[in-house]
């Protein structure tokens, strides 16, 4: 069997027909599918492990608190965090950019200070930025994008100052599909003074991700994008930046102590971990990323890489159609676009009667979109399970929307 | 998928009825669809009780759309209580066509912001 | 079969052994154990239906949305709130409960207002009021236990007042097990003016709870603890405080539109719903329900009133044990006890020894065991799957470690 | 569990060695196991680089107990360096007993409190 053919055979759902068509998954931007080695391993947890952890004597929960943060040690190692305790769990990436706004946003940010994001960030970067800014008098800024879709540089350079206190950004555009260069810019944000707080939630599932090589201060990622499961996400901070942050909610495990009048944190990484927390899914998690680590992320990159410059390709063909955002060189697994005056969720619907699943709207990015003046795009994405025959399907079903709507 | 895109549908996305502006609308409302930035104006000119002339614009995909055309036909005539007892089924039933969840916003939208329009509320709540 | 045996048949993790015991789980008021029924849910919706919700026009995006509204749907018909959109998802009763603290109270307290909560809270339900206390000014105040373990009535007629604009409290005390009486409560926070906050971590899953019938203002539980999975937990909330509450967390879902200006909400309950929720899981939370429901809550009631009230008999032939709390018939499901000088951990060790799993320590309440002046208890706790037997095996390892450890 | 409580453990955790404070302690630390509320205070006098006398305070379970009391008893003579790099595995050897995550906080207490007060640190980070 080819790896792929193995891959392929791992995800139960790709047995799935969609209108009496084989299910041809190209959304995994937006959710990836589960291989059946993160599903049994939350399975085995509830049927043989489960109990509260921390604080259980009993053999249970032991053995599910060991399990849990064994979890940690796995995930922290994935991203070569220094330490397990720099790895917090959270709900999604969303929930671990808010985390950083709140709680960080709130102790350091003060009216003069600039906060500094870019027009292609998905609105989970964006929203809690605005509404740390409007609790503490912080102003809020947006790096441009070029023509290309890609980060205006030249303006970067200019409105990254002596004021701008967070550089915000994504590692990779869920729109454009455009890799920005994180050293680049965590060493820019450096240089002025500021912290740089990268959305991985789409970077982390498709390429390589070293923490301390980047030299990021906080990064945020989801699980259910990189074939974990709902309901568990990471934020990853430096140490000391963590240490001194006030913590977010309040509430058991978080604390080392409680008094009527007044309390005590807890340690890191339980400083920021409040309440029973998503054990089975930190459990799935740390499957999902074994399963990525063996088939290495190199390789993960590669197919991708492959499967994207193909579908580049074949897209281009169909007269009409334009891909937003950067060439395939520059690019993940992504690819969006608009055809002609066809409305993206009709053409999406079209694609569905076909068995091709893919997005259709602004992607929670809607400036990006007003910036080049759409108000919706159709996504195809790519990630380890999908092939060329899935690729030949989309293009097939696009032209059979044409034909339908064209006129 | 074929179902969803019934020939009355893509007639009514192709040759929409009664698109454009009133001159003088008695009640003009516009709201989106936050999933997916479709957006629906409604206006209404009324002779007494009773709706006299109707348009609509927008922008968005053939279910918004043709669904727009299709009550924009529909109300002529209506009055306005009529209006405002309007419900999901009764655009379902218009339509004619099966619909999941996700797109039935996009098929209540003209209905959604008529009746807002209609009840003089900043949105109609579903 | 007896319902009881049908109900064991359906815990696979109740086969296991512990040190070649079979499991005795006595510890279900920290987390319940799950039925075949949810975690077959959950698994289900993995293999033939998972995609991300809302957005989606594709097929698998479209049953995924349907199944995670069914199950919001269901829930709320579980505690007959009015409408799904007063039930919101959140991670678990803690985060519920934060967010009700940071979001209703950083719009509504200020210097001068009061906070009341009582003694014999969990710090879930007091760390995010001593932090949003800080944020605003507002006063903690705290109400006194009788010596009998149960709200001082008098004291709390004194501590209500005109200035009190919140009443936070639990419906029954994961310590104590006293059982508080809700409708009271609430009834007396509104006759001075104040919204009632209810913990329903305990409670919601061993009682018939009615949102409407209560008259709650908000009412948070969590779904690991009643059968359901981790990672998911509820806020009910009246519509009219939660139309008017800002956003808490910021990102995709909870928004209507995002401008680089500024950002409109959406409507309920997505405004309080941001980024990727917890699918999965709020479909196992469904399932949870549904399982609970085809038993009856009346069933639930009752089973766990009569061993309860057998353990209790039990625990007092044991000399120098002391319950802590009201008796058997005002308490739930729940005996936290003190045995002489035995260090809770060292009985509960013993006990795991025999097969049986208990909780000691000061089970997230500090307050309450400052209180009686002892930092930790020892905790049996009971659910629908405890059986008599497993009761007497308690009481039998209760005396092999007295024989151990009293010298 | 019959593995927790082997005879030595019991033995310290009944008779506790060094219980109790010295007139002039030169190192003093208290902390406590915010997990179970156990607290233990070391206390050491020093001759020159030395540990001449030690004592510990506390209430807690057998395990915490028992590894303060051979604690005690083990670092009598040594200097502050060699206190200072003592580890997770020397209190692990010495108890003897194979023990899980949540029971080793109990087990580490001593050692937590006693390398704090060593180092001079608010708090030792295991
Ligand atoms: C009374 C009470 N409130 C709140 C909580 C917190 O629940 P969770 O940890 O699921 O957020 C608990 C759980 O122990 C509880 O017993
Ligand atoms: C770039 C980017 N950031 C953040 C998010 C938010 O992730 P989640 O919804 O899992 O919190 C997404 C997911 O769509 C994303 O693509």
């Amino acid at each position: 069997m080819s790896t792929l053919d193995r891959i392929r055979s791992d995800f139960p759902i790709l047995q799935r027909q969609v209108h009496g068509e084989p299910l041809a998954y190209l959304d995994s931007t937006a959710s990836s599918q589960k291989p059946r080695q993160v599903l049994e391993a939350m399975d085995a947890y509830y049927r043989h492990t489960h109990a509260n952890v921390h604080r259980g004597v009993h053999t249970l929960s032991e053995e599910a608190t060991a399990a849990y943060e064994q979890a940690r040690l796995r995930i922290a190692r994935f991203i070569n965090a220094a330490s397990p305790k720099q790895v917090i769990y959270t709900r999604n990436a969303t929930e671990s950019l808010n985390l950083v706004a709140y709680s960080w946003g709130r102790a350091n940010l003060k009216p003069g200070d600039e906060v500094l994001i870019t027009e292609m960030e998905h609105h989970s970067n964006i929203v809690p930025w605005q509404l740390i800014c409007q609790i503490t008098g912080a102003t809020l800024r947006f790096v441009p994008i070029t023509a290309q879709g890609e980060l205006d540089f030249p303006a970067l350079d200019q409105l990254l100052n002596e004021r701008t206190r967070v550089f915000a950004f994504t590692a990779m555009s869920n729109v454009l599909g455009a890799i920005n260069p994180t050293a680049e810019l965590v060493a820019k944000a450096h240089a002025v003074g500021a912290i740089a707080v990268v959305d991985g939630a789409q970077s982390v599932p498709h390429l390589h991700s070293d923490v301390q090589a980047l030299d990021v201060d906080f990064l945020a990622f989801s699980g259910h994008k990189m074939l974990g499961p709902t309901g568990i996400g990471i934020l990853y901070g430096k140490r000391a930046l963590l240490e001194a942050m006030p913590p977010f909610l309040g509430g058991g495990d978080m604390i080392r102590e409680v008094k009527m009048t007044g309390s005590r944190w807890n340690e890191l990484p339980y400083k920021f971990e409040a309440g029973t927390p998503a054990i089975a899914e930190a459990i799935g998690l740390a499957a999902a990323v074994e399963y990525l680590d063996q088939l290495g992320m190199d390789w993960v990159a590669q197919h991708e890489r492959e499967i994207t410059a193909y579908a580049w390709n074949r897209l281009h063909e169909i007269e009409g159609l334009r891909v937003l955002g950067p060439g395939p060189e520059r690019r993940g697994g992504l690819l969006s676009f608009v055809l002609g005056d066809l409305h993206p969720h009709d053409i999406a619907a079209v694609l569905d009667g076909a068995g091709v699943a893919v997005r259709a709207g602004h992607h929670c990015a809607q400036p990006i979109h007003d910036h080049f003046g759409i108000p919706a795009t159709t996504r195809a994405s790519f990630y380890i399970y999908n092939t060329h025959a899935e690729v030949d399907r989309l293009i097939a079903a696009l032209h059979k929307a044409k034909a339908l709507f064209e006129f | 998928m074929d179902d969803l895109y019934r020939e009355n549908i893509l007639d009514h996305y192709r040759y929409p009825r009664h698109k454009g502006h009133l001159d003088a609308p008695d009640i003009h409302y516009h709201d989106v669809n936050p999933f997916c930035g479709d957006e629906i104006t409604m206006e209404v000119q009324l002779e007494g009780d009773r709706i006299s002339a109707v348009a609509f614009d927008g922008k968005g995909c053939a279910i918004s759309q043709a669904s727009a055309s299709m009550l924009s036909e529909a109300i002529l005539g209506m009055t306005l209580d009529e209006v405002k007892a309007l419900d999901k089924e009764f655009i379902l039933e218009m339509l004619g066509i099966p619909i999941g969840p996700v797109r039935l916003k996009c098929a209540l939208l003209a209905l959604k912001t008529l009746k807002a329009g209609a009840w003089g509320v900043e949105e109609w709540p579903e």
